[in-house]
């Protein structure tokens, strides 16, 4: 019996009917490896999973530092997602960030009962008046929708009012069935009511958007680092460190990047559609994976000289780390490790270990869909379900004024032929290899019982998993906040990550786990006492 | 940090900016998880268990395991009863609890779902049991929803019974599993046989073993003696905002009657602890405990030069707000500001009669329930403390303006090592009194100028 | 601050600048502290006993009691004999303790008064003791005093038996008051009925009653204990350098085997005295002991991160900054510069063994015996360190050099309510290990640019 | 019996003998009141004395910012007065400051056998080569002396190796009957080779030096402010923030004012008979003292502009403090205290008390003699005894270049009558009232006794009696350290006095002393348990 089904068998067969095709235990063979994913959660399995709010605000909109992210609810969805999630966010020179404070509504009964719009009115009129921002966000939480409160009617007055871009969003909780709802519904209202809107162009020879790009922990500031060092201009962040100001030209750029394929590889697309601006997926974690990156962006663009300075600058920055690189992979060939994240990074990080020598045997998401895993030629085999129908799909065209092509149809085809991966993503399952498992929507339960079977040195997830890896004896480091540091990106954070992992690998705390007394027994003597 | 926040306070503002408070349903799962091989369940959407797991881990630096109704579209229009059916049925097949403790959240309960019904229907083997508590966000804070899981594993699983016991029952509050244990070991050596409600020692606090369990063995307030809850001959309930309903459910309905006394932090309250101890068992004090009096008012006296007139600024949750302004007060420090998020009018009226009773002007002090950190911020720019003494998200106001923290109370999420220790006792108050003093001379010291920097102070 | 100190280290330096350590008598009168009824007497200038006792209430927080010979220039001349006779009469007239234990000086050694000859002629009743121990100032460290007030104390008092009892004795080497407690209760829950000398619990930490007393009830090692160590089956002698001789001594005299080991900090040094325990009680070590220690391995873990290959300068006692360099290994961090005043090469040898044991490269380290704060100051100077664990005359160099320091060890002049908690054990590891990390957290917090300001870590 | 006896009977008979003359329950009859003075300290008393090297280097020279003074001896000494004064000194511009730092021969067995010249003279080569100091001090310790060292003629060796001033202090702790020995030593080593070296004339119409002023807390700071606020210049302090740089001048100043009268009382006088320099005692401890105080010092120079400016400046004082002084003087009137200090501080804080409505019903000093309890006119009935003599009195005579005398003595006579304290101290009795308890040399049982039987409301002393009379209930204050407060001297200083002996007083511990189950009954039910 494989890992898998040892897992499996564990399960009643109810339970079992649902997980199995959530759990794939990778053969390579000639069929294609397949998993389901972004369904439903099982009630009562302690999945990992939040909820469309959480995504929504919590991921997307919240990290725009210029707009006032305002929680229509009851308290709670604020105070949790309040400086909890390390996206970063630089205060710009005269210019207003939010990043370190909480909006809320805060909801009692009888809004709950005669409807909260009108305590939503007056706190925005409060904001204005004591912080007058330029942008607001209104984010829903579960009752909103129920009750009948209409946060975009509301957000249409306030810009009436006010002359300011504010946006309603309906992401109550249960929309959908994981955060990607709340992704969804959050770069739905960006692309139709903020991308586009600006007009100041970029200075630069070429410039790029970052799509996907959270800054937990400064990685996008390592991203940016690098990029400007060859001399990229960057014009908007989507939306770590990011801002309202810069979102409304990021149609105006040459080129979108797309590091968080999960969360928004449709605007991408959409950009594509209606702006005619190409986009790569990459991917800054891990050595290899970000001068793979910092090549194809280079030819992209088809210039010899930006092709030379981008080998010029991967040159001088492996040089500045390869010491460190050498000693951190002495320290963990060969070790072996699980990663459960929320969406990409449980992909992108196997980049990096495996810089460090480290295999992943263990992966998953908590909200991926399937061409997250198998690449993106499986979208179309994808059906829409109740919960999927749920989530406005929104369909864009060709803006007949903007609409820019770098390169012809057949252009972009010859690129691809040479290697560079434009508009499109293979998914996790090419880079992982046989017996190696994959799961979706993991839970608390599966996580216990595959530390179990396949042992592995490292486990990389999230807070609410940590400290049970942990107790199991296992090495466990949180890789939705870094456990408080980074960047893990880039040159630089590669570095950083391999000392982190060397550290909670090595640290000395591990040995002192078995007392003395458990392993050297009494000599002679009576046994009394408590025990 | 912070820096778009005018001194000019808005009076009657609307819109709440930096909680000091959180929901309901946080409260309820961390009272269930103080309850021996119980799960706590969340009924609503997933997201509202993953923040409850998250912020409740990053205060213990612990495991926090509950479950989720995981409510989509369907459940929340159609109501959640099939959710909650299949996921009881999981939870005992997954899990094996003996206890599932269901909580209630704002969709739930906007949506009208009648859990107390759907469980009344559901098959559960004898061994086993399913209770819940009706914990609407919108209404109250996460004390409330502690006390209403209190009052719902207590209306499910506590028994009548014809004769009392010799047994006192102990209500803790909200504190942390170092409390519990002090407060278990403070009416150890009073003699009193109790039963302690909820019991998080050994719960969230779980030795480094290399082995993880779901439900770590033998901690957790038995389902036994919450059986017997109701044949206590007496209560001592601590924290008048979060325990007195849980206190009064059972006085009503087993007639135990209760003494209701603040959370037991600083000397005079610890006081008030061990005499209701004594009342119960009829012992007298052992010098032991009398001796961590004394070496406890003598540290105070001891420090005294460097707290007194310092000026606090005192935030968090209701109960521990109160005990903390009272120690302060113990130590000659002026409680300046004194803020809730919690909506009780009580902890206003209670923390003035405090202030009241140790000649302290209330009228420079500022007592507030039902606001927030950003109303506090703006208090301290137009006058400064001294020190400020709170939860985790002060220090975002500690470091714009210069001021130490010393973290205490709910939400500490980024310190380590406090919550195995204690807090209440006289052994929490040295605690305390260290750390505060320490603060305080610390800013001494990083202040002095060389010529006034002192060795010996 | 200290800005007249160069970077460059002069080799072989003669003069000593700012000290660690001080000298013997000290050591001998706060040991004599630790025993029942007995005043300490200072034989030498009263400026002696003056600095003596200052030194002690500054560290304590507590009175000092003590006497002096007050020697004047005759004395220097014609030998001290008249005024210590002068001075037992008057002690026991004024202050009647049991036992006056006599420590010398380096007037009265340099000047070759002999004291074990002139209270031999002393005319002294049954019921009381006057003993002394030789502590030339010019000698060893205050360290060295304490262990030859052991030695004089057990010279003296204790007695041959024909029968070995069934207790053991622990010589817990020079630690606070708040160790004591913890020392005696882990020896306690491992059964061992025990012989604790000295024993300042109670002594040096007197709670505030109202009432003072010379000598107070009940509290040091009692006359008969003393007596009777000597019938110890098994001694557990901690702190190498503080106990050996006084451990040494009573094997010699009595055949009492002992077991020397380290001042039991942090988790492997405790596990030691632990074992030691087991060992004599034959005893399991019960579950609540162990749950103690595996929440402090857990603390280890969780906080690891902020400690890990953190450079730390130790500095202090031998004894006790040995044990710190082990509870500072443990939590990930390099002993980069490990420090003692008191002049004893084993401590170098002894330090280099740990470091080596635990795979740290010694050529990074430096690890200095009969050396100075000065010395350590130049060395950070050269390389800086990320914290500072030690007395409180650190503190300058804490403040020249921006680097946190941790109070701990004699002498702490300047903060309060530490010598009344442990230091030792698995509790007093947990204490600290909050309090470095605190220390390098808050440290984080302050040099955080906003941006990087964290709300949980 | 009165207390005086009360206390006296628990005495044995030896005892008794002996301490029956240095307790005073003042008469105020015809008969004047007397005690004994500046003898030996009963061996086994528990006195609170020091010694006599801890007045030498702890008190007079000690505090010389730019003087490196070594401790020459085993390390003890050196360590215990290392930071522990509070002698705040500020560090010059460009000078240097060797207040933080304790320097130490250290001495060893080996040292003590073949004696420590040779390395105090390394040590010396050792500080000169690392700090190169303008003025070194040597200070001796117990064994010093007996082995046969010789720090003077080292000190000589040094001055002409290196050019610069070096003295040598034979200060060994045994000397004398306690520090006020060590304060002799120290000032005729700063008499016979500082004072009168220096050739920089003050620029100002009227200059001052203060002596024994030792900026414990920063009073001489304070005490400077308000007479530079006047128009003073102030050419030297002993030794407070002092320096040999500025003491080398001392000669050339018009006045010399007198705080500490006990411990430089001689360098007054000796500096009048040098060269002509009158000095007044003063004491800058209390509103009125500081008011009288100065109004002296300004008719002493008989100019009316700056008797004016005196009297507006103090209008201006008493005007910024008059509020709070009166608050605290409501919240402490009627309180009685106690004061055991070293020297004049028992005397002079007796005016700063009465300031705030406080009684001193007991006082003593440490290591006074009869002239500070009973006036300059005794000290001609004081008879030298054998430990007396063995301090060295130094004779001056009239320095012929130098001497300048202001007034003539027939002037100086007529300034008296006027009721200026020209050359003179009257001492502590007259300021004290019929039945306050006086005690010289003081020790602990007697400290404890008088408690119980005066029941003072506060006790002011130092650390060593500090933790013992807060045991007892009463509160306890440090007059040495100021409790790591002050300062208490001038103005400003009264105000923060009258604060922190509030705050002792009312500080709320004191209630919680005892426990309420001392005063409540345990109702009914059976005692058991533990006790």
């Amino acid at each position: 019996m494989n890992e898998r089904d040892l897992l499996l068998e564990k399960y009643s067969s109810r339970v079992f009917k649902n997980r199995k095709s959530h759990i794939t235990q990778l053969e390579m063979s000639d069929e294609q490896d397949t998993i389901t994913a972004n369904t439903r959660a099982i009630p009562g399995i302690a999945t990992a999973r939040g909820c469309c709010y959480a995504g929504c605000k919590g991921v997307v909109v919240g990290p725009m530092k210029d707009a006032v992210t305002i929680t229509h609810g009851p308290i709670g969805c604020a105070f949790y997602s309040w400086g909890t999630r390390r996206n970063k966010a630089k205060t710009e020179e005269g210019g207003k960030n939010f990043i370190p404070y909480s909006f809320c509504t805060d909801m009692r009964p009888t809004d709950i009962v005669f409807g909260g719009e009108k305590k939503l009115e007056e706190g925005i009129d409060e904001i204005m008046a004591i912080f007058n921002p330029k942008c607001i966000f209104i984010c829903s939480t579960c009752p909103i929708g129920l009750i009948g409160d209409d946060v975009q009617a509301v957000a249409r007055e306030v810009e009436k009012k006010y002359g300011i871009k504010a946006i309603g969003f309906s992401c109550e909780g249960y929309k959908g069935v994981s955060q990607s709802s709340g992704h969804h519904i959050a770069n739905n209202g960006l692309m139709k009511q903020v991308i586009g809107t600006g007009d100041k162009k970029p200075m630069g020879k070429y410039s790029l958007n970052i799509l996907g790009e959270y800054n937990i922990g400064g990685d996008g500031w390592e991203e940016e680092r690098i990029l400007k060092k060859i001399g990229y201009e960057i014009v908007s962040v989507f939306t770590g460190d990011g801002s309202y100001e810069t979102m409304k030209n990021a149609h105006l750029a040459d080129l979108n990047l797309v590091m968080c394929h999960r969360s928004i590889n449709y605007v991408a697309q959409m950009m594509k559609t209606k702006y005619g601006i190409d986009w790569l997926k990459v991917n800054f974690i891990g050595i290899g994976a970000t001068c793979k990156t910092l090549r194809m962006i280079a030819e992209y663009f088809q210039d010899t000289e930006l092709i030379a300075k981008t080998e010029e600058v991967i040159a001088q920055e492996l040089e500045a780390i390869s010491d460190d690189m050498e000693y951190y992979r002495s320290m963990l060939k060969g070790k072996t490790a699980g990663i459960f994240t929320g969406g990409s990074r449980s992909h992108h990080y196997q980049s990096l270990l495996r810089d460090l020598g480290i295999e992943t045997i263990i992966a998953g998401y908590e909200f991926a869909h399937r061409d997250d895993y198998e690449g993106r030629d499986i979208i179309s085999e994808i059906k829409p379900d109740a919960d999927s129908k749920n989530i406005e799909e929104i369909a864009v065209s060709r803006d007949e004024e903007l609409y820019k092509e770098r390169y012809s149809g057949e252009k972009l085809e010859e690129l691809k032929e040479k290697g560079i991966e434009i508009d499109t993503y293979d998914g996790m399952f090419p880079d992982m290899k046989k017996g190696y498992m994959v799961v979706d929507d993991y839970n608390m339960f599966e996580t216990d019982e595959l530390i179990q079977t396949m042992k592995p040195d490292i486990f990389f997830s999230g807070i609410k998993d940590k400290y049970s890896i942990q107790k199991q004896g296992v090495v466990s480091r949180q890789l939705h906040s870094y456990d408080y540091s980074g960047p893990y990106a880039g040159f630089n954070g590669a570095v950083i990550f391999g000392r982190d992992v060397t550290m909670s690998i090595y640290t000395k705390a591990w040995v002192l786990t078995t007392p003395p007394w458990k392993t050297a027994a009494l000599l002679g003597g009576r046994i009394g006492g408590e025990n | 940090m912070l820096e778009l926040t005018p001194k000019e306070i808005m009076e009657n503002r609307h819109i709440t900016i930096n909680p000091c408070k959180t929901c309901e349903p946080v409260g309820a799962m961390f009272c269930a998880l103080g309850v021996e091989n119980c799960m706590p369940h969340s009924h609503g959407s997933q997201g509202c268990c993953s923040y409850h797991r998250t912020v409740l881990s990053r205060h213990f630096k612990e495991p926090a395991m509950a479950t989720s109704s995981s409510f989509t579209e369907g459940a929340s229009v159609f109501g959640g009863r099939s959710n909650l059916t299949t996921a009881v049925k999981n939870i005992f097949d997954i899990y094996d609890p003996d206890i599932i403790a269901i909580h209630t959240t704002c969709l739930s309960e906007t949506i009208g779902d009648d859990v107390g019904n759907y469980i009344m229907d559901l098959e559960v083997s004898d061994d086993k049991t399913v209770l819940y508590a009706s914990t609407p966000s919108y209404e109250g804070s996460h004390i409330q929803g502690f006390s209403n899981m209190m009052i719902g594993i207590m209306k499910y699983m506590t028994q009548k019974a014809a004769v009392k016991s010799n047994r006192a029952a102990i209500f803790p509050g909200w504190v942390n599993p170092g409390d519990d244990r002090e407060l278990k070991r403070i009416a150890g050596v009073m003699g009193v046989d109790y039963i302690y409600f909820p019991d998080h020692e050994g719960i969230l606090e779980t030795p480094m073993t290399g082995k993880y369990k779901y439900f770590p063995k033998g901690a957790g307030t038995s389902a036994a003696d919450i059986k017997a809850l109701g044949t206590a001959k007496k209560l001592i309930a601590m924290g008048h905002i979060t325990s007195s309903e849980p206190a009064e459910f059972l006085d009503k309905q087993y007639k135990v009657p209760f003494s209701l006394i603040p959370m037991p932090i600083g000397v005079k309250l610890t006081d008030k602890y061990v005499m209701a101890l004594r009342e119960i068992s009829h012992q007298e004090v052992p010098q032991t405990l009398e001796d961590e009096r004394g070496r406890l008012v003598d540290l105070m006296l001891d420090s005294h030069t460097y707290t007194y007139n310092k000026t606090a600024a005192i935030y968090g949750d209701p109960d521990i707000v109160y005990s903390f302004t009272s120690l302060c007060i113990e130590m000659g420090m002026i409680p300046k500001y004194v803020i809730t998020g919690t909506p009780k009018e009580e902890f206003t009226r209670q923390v003035s009669a405090l202030l009241k009773e140790h000649g302290i002007d209330t009228g420079k002090c500022v007592i507030k329930a039902d606001t927030d950190l950003f109303y506090l911020h703006q208090l301290i720019k137009n006058e400064p403390v001294d020190i400020l003494i709170g939860s985790s998200y002060g220090k975002q106001i500690a470091k714009a303006e210069n001021i130490p923290i010393i973290r205490m109370g709910f939400p500490v999420l980024d310190r380590y090592g406090n919550t195995i220790q204690p807090t209440v006792g006289y052994a929490g108050a040295i605690r305390y009194v260290e750390k505060i003093t320490c603060a305080l001379m610390d800013k001494v010291d990083a202040e002095a100028k060389d010529e006034d920097f002192d060795v010996v102070m």
